[in-house]
């Protein structure tokens, strides 16, 4: 086993991965760049080397200031986390050239997996189900019969084209021959070719998407599958396992095309293999993401796995402990992403110092943070604050206790999405599993524009007290009106004090 | 008796807060006496009980503004003496013909797309601010000139600093 | 199910039994004394009242002011969390006569075990097995011959007596003249009385328990045990689940044992039935708690069973949602119970005002706490501010996460006892398992003391950089001299501040 | 330069203190040179990287005495500069002959077991004081006369607090 391992990355990731380390004990090697000198995982890690400026291009992107400490420290492994280097198969050659372990799978698999055309045509040598789709259509006959093959609906798409322009949705036979002359016209004006193929249309789309493990030894498992459809501008927010909506079917059907998309590009570590589900369970294959995702915590949560371990043994070429029939999901989780955005003003980001935080606890509740009280949130890098997690015997059980942990949930100073996570979990199609991809955007976001909050009376009886307070406070100090740490709260405390002792 | 007139989502309430101990307040709205127990229990939350009911109530104070977070529900409220009632019914308003196109929070100024004396049409992009790896883009709710361009490409700013003006 | 539930208690286990309220949608009312308006759990609670004076003779121990506020806010039940008034069967009485439902098990069943003669007769009558003991020995020969039935080795006993006095442990037969003729000299002497009996003597004794959980129509289950042998003056401070020690024979053997003991009284809710285990896996009933334990957590975590709902769900009066076959030990898990305490100070209490708080999170980890940063610990109440909870796939991963854990909780302003749970947890007699309930008193604390701490370099190092900051910061505002709020920290974070926007 | 003077468990160190920038620092102990970073991350917690080693440091300081808590470790030290070097050597010790005892925590005084003028040996309890549901015995650590009595049964008292002399 390795005895250091660099932490080539920032942030709540990089905190789950000194976790993991620490458990192992492994010691931990981190860098940071200008801005996070006092960031937590400076402050959890064994050694720590900065590494430069604050943009990311010339601190965390660069991968000759990391080899360059990875020497200085002497760890004998990597682990580049998720964003920054992690899916970047240059950079693993750099660290295995310099001798040490990159953990994560092997070069090639990174680059198959990370070109896109390249991917798919694995993909389907390897048996794992894309979206049908047509070469060009020549003629109405013609299409008539590729399409056929595949299925209404479908829709058409400019082989030129990008953006929506000149595509068509098609739902029966009656529609194609119109459709195809209006595709072909638009095509024509916007990109001056009129070439059009055929791809089967996703209604209601779902975005799950399977957990693979493997190790350098051939042997591959997946670990079930995270239903991750709750997006707002395609970015995921709420990721559960199991997913509400699939049938025990699907998911083993799923986890075996999984495993097959990993073993066509000798996979090896932890991976995830995105698909798209269709309302009639059938999916395609999307795209295989080669190194440890956001919401692994979910996974966690219902199979007892420690993923990042389990990265860090297959790295160092030790066997997977468990077998496919080992593992049972047992319960749900449950994650919400905590970011440093404002729900009530078009999710700005809100970079800026956390005056108070209070992280919610108890039963089946998990919160991996990357911020402390006090911390000052820079504005440099991605607005993930935190991910809270939880677990309950069932997706009801999950779903309650998630609830009353964002209740409990206090950051100070910044703006989060918190509110915004509570409402969605309010909201009876959520609760009923009832939602796609698009659910947020044009279901959700939509019908809250507007909407007044609940009973405002309390919210007046509030401000009246403030005001009060406020008031007094100025008459006591007229000199510190404008100071906020001689708030009603220092003054309360201090009254507290005096009448405890005195009484 | 401190009296206030509490305007939130356009209704105004009035409210009269009568301080009876420590904690305790009579706390009248509209005529409503509500017995209510008030405690500072931390900075920027305050805990009430209102008849018997909690509420933990998490605020920001801008002189008579007060932006409260109460069990996930956001209110904006304004906050004043009846003696200062008058400048609340005044409204603040915006000033016709002139905007300040201000930053809404920290970032740095990825581009500047207009130039002072250009002609610029309600909703057209100003400038690019980059927070925490998005890129937003700044617009005037307006038509009109642009008379002032405040910052450069690359400037660092701050919440609220001016980026540009349009008349 | 019950709309409104009062939670006659304060602290940590209030917030854990709000919590399991919310999530089952009941509104919680709780009570409050006079130096706890500001307490998390009034904070957490939907409803809040106050009781009184800060003495809990005054305020939690006032069955009647409880039933005032029950009456007053319209609960239709009461949940009296651990200790105050939990095990009082006349506040059951109480609350029930006034048509209230008491979450816990019939007053009778309570006074039945509250009382210790009584509890010893009614398990020596189901059967459930006792420290063997003989009759007051009349002679020497008699004393052979009734001890040969339990068994060397055994302790004489005073029948008059207590606090040690007079009491004989005896290896072997050869011995047992000279100590009986001892003892009862002794114990003429201290009581006036020299009658004396045997009793097995449990070398090396575990103290192991078993929760158990029943429901109004009949039906008890076990929920396996909990080891709870790490004891400080018979304190439990770390309890562990699944025990390292018993077998999988005995477990059984005792969870049957615990089901008879709870139906000899006609148990319902949750209760725990308390046993000494002995060298050989002998096993002897203790007493039964007839309340929720402190240490429930970690029951929860290897079961995934919610012990406070099933609680209130028994209470309600439905049937347990399980049989005992589809409960199973699922990994382990470990608690720590953090005190505000001084344990370089021979464990002296510390209450006081938390300055700074950090919580521990990430995979395995469960908090739950009773307090939050600027809270004022009041000096009426336990000492028990927190219980750290860690789950693994097995002992040895559960034991590493809560070490890492302890690591990162942070409390500052009062003393805690979390560097003696880092030094408990790195005993190889406790990773062994190799302890029993004298270990920390007679084997861990005595080689602790006059222990020089590690690495002092670094500390030296510390102290000269922050000696030279005060030097600084004095010579900067000499007129701030004393004033803690002009902390390095403030100062630091303006340069931060500046350098970072100027940058 | 700054030097120091450092005691921890009856050694001295001596120990200058090079500040090279904002954060870094060049610490030299007894001869060693060390880089060090040290950032004053939260009130009462700053972060050390020495020689690359992080060490996050919880402090509370009373003038020249640290008491530190590092990865679990209790750490009680004195710093001075050198040139009040001197106090250091001269050590506060004990008046001989006079002991105050006072209170080692906030507590509730629940019994005063002896009175004025009365003569105790080493070791004999003289007030029950108790917080938080554990009554703890003050002893005194050597023998001598009660020569005063500061508190009264049901007092309330603060850490440091002096309950009581023995000469």
């Amino acid at each position: 086993m390795f005895k250091k391992i660099l932490v080539a990355n920032r942030g709540e990731i990089t905190v789950r991965i000194i976790r993991a380390c620490r458990e192992m004990d492994i010691r931990t090697v981190v860098v940071y760049s200008d801005a996070d000198r006092c960031a937590l995982h400076v402050r959890y890690a064994d050694e720590a080397y900065g590494i430069g400026p604050a943009p990311s291009v010339e601190s965390y992107l660069v991968g000759e200031k990391i080899m360059e400490v990875a020497r200085k420290s002497g760890a004998d492994a990597i682990h580049p986390g998720y964003g920054f280097l992690s899916e970047n198969y240059r950079f693993a050659r750099l660290a295995r050239e310099a001798g040490l372990v990159f953990i994560g799978p092997p070069a090639e698999a990174m680059e198959s997996m990370g070109d896109k055309v390249q991917a798919r045509r694995r993909m389907l040598e390897a048996g794992v189900p894309l979206v049908p789709g047509t070469p060009p259509l020549e003629d109405i006959d013609e299409a008539r019969r590729l399409i056929a093959g595949i299925g209404y609906p479908v829709i058409l798409k400019p082989s030129a084209g990008g953006g929506g322009k000149g595509m068509r949705v098609v739902h029966k036979e009656e529609e194609l021959a119109s459709a195809l002359e209006g595709a072909r016209s638009e095509a024509r004006s916007a990109f001056g070719d009129d070439t059009v193929y055929a791809e089967r249309y996703v209604t209601k789309p779902r975005h799950v998407e399977i957990q693979v493990l493997a190790d350098n030894h051939g042997n591959v498992l997946h670990l079930f599958e995270r239903e991750c459809s709750i997006q707002r501008r395609h970015q995921k927010i709420i990721e559960e396992a199991p997913s509400p909506f699939i049938t025990e079917e699907t998911r083993r059907a799923m986890g075996e095309a999984a495993v097959e998309a990993a073993q066509a590009v000798d996979y090896s570590g932890a991976g995830t293999v995105e698909f798209l589900v269709d309302e009639q369970q059938r999916f395609y294959f999307l795209e295989m993401n080669t190194r440890l995702q956001v919401e692994h915590a979910v996974t966690e949560m219902v199979t007892g796995v420690d993923l990042v371990k389990m990265q860090i043994h297959a790295a160092a070429g030790e066997p997977l402990p468990y077998r496919q029939e080992d593992l049972r999901l047992e319960g749900a989780a449950i994650e919400c992403r905590i970011y440093a955005e404002d729900p009530d003003n078009d999710f700005l980001p809100s970079p800026g110092k956390i005056v108070a935080l209070r992280v919610p606890g108890g039963p089946g509740i998990r919160d991996d943070i990357g911020v402390f009280e006090g911390y000052e949130v820079p504005l440099y890098y991605d607005p993930l604050l935190s991910k809270l997690s939880a677990w309950g015997r069932d997706r009801a059980e999950a779903i309650a206790r998630m609830r009353r942990a964002l209740q409990e949930y206090v950051v100070e100073g910044i703006k989060t999405n918190i509110p915004f996570h509570q409402r969605i979990l309010r909201e009876p199609a959520f609760l009923a599993g009832d939602f796609d991809t698009r659910f947020v955007d044009e279901r959700f976001l939509p019908q809250e524009e507007g909407r007044p909050p609940e009973d405002p009376e309390r919210a007046v009886i509030a401000a009246a007290i403030l005001a009060y307070w406020a008031e007094e406070r100025a008459a006591l100090k007229p000199q510190a009106g404008s100071d906020r740490e001689t708030s009603a709260w220092t003054r309360a405390g201090r009254r507290d004090a005096t009448r405890r002792w005195g009484g | 008796m401190p009296r206030y007139m509490v305007e939130q989502a356009g209704i105004v309430y009035e409210v009269e807060v009568r301080q009876r101990g420590e904690h305790d307040y009579t706390v009248i709205v509209d005529g409503r006496e509500l017995v209510v127990d008030a405690c500072a229990v931390e900075e920027y939350v305050c805990s009430l009980i209102v008849n018997g009911v909690c509420h933990e109530v998490h605020y920001s104070q801008n002189r008579d503004s007060f932006s409260l977070l109460i069990s996930g529900e956001h209110y904006e409220l304004v906050a004043r003496n009846r003696r200062s009632r008058a400048a609340l019914q005044g409204g603040a308003g915006l000033v016709s013909g002139r905007q300040l196109i201000s930053a809404p929070m920290p970032g740095r100024v990825v581009k500047v797309l207009v130039e002072p004396g250009q002609r610029v049409e309600a909703g057209q992009s100003l400038i690019t601010l980059e927070a925490m790896k998005m890129e937003n883009e700044l617009r005037t709710p307006t038509e009109g000139t642009v008379s002032e361009i405040a910052v450069g490409e690359g400037d660092v700013v701050t919440t609220g600093q001016k980026l540009a003006v349009v008349e």
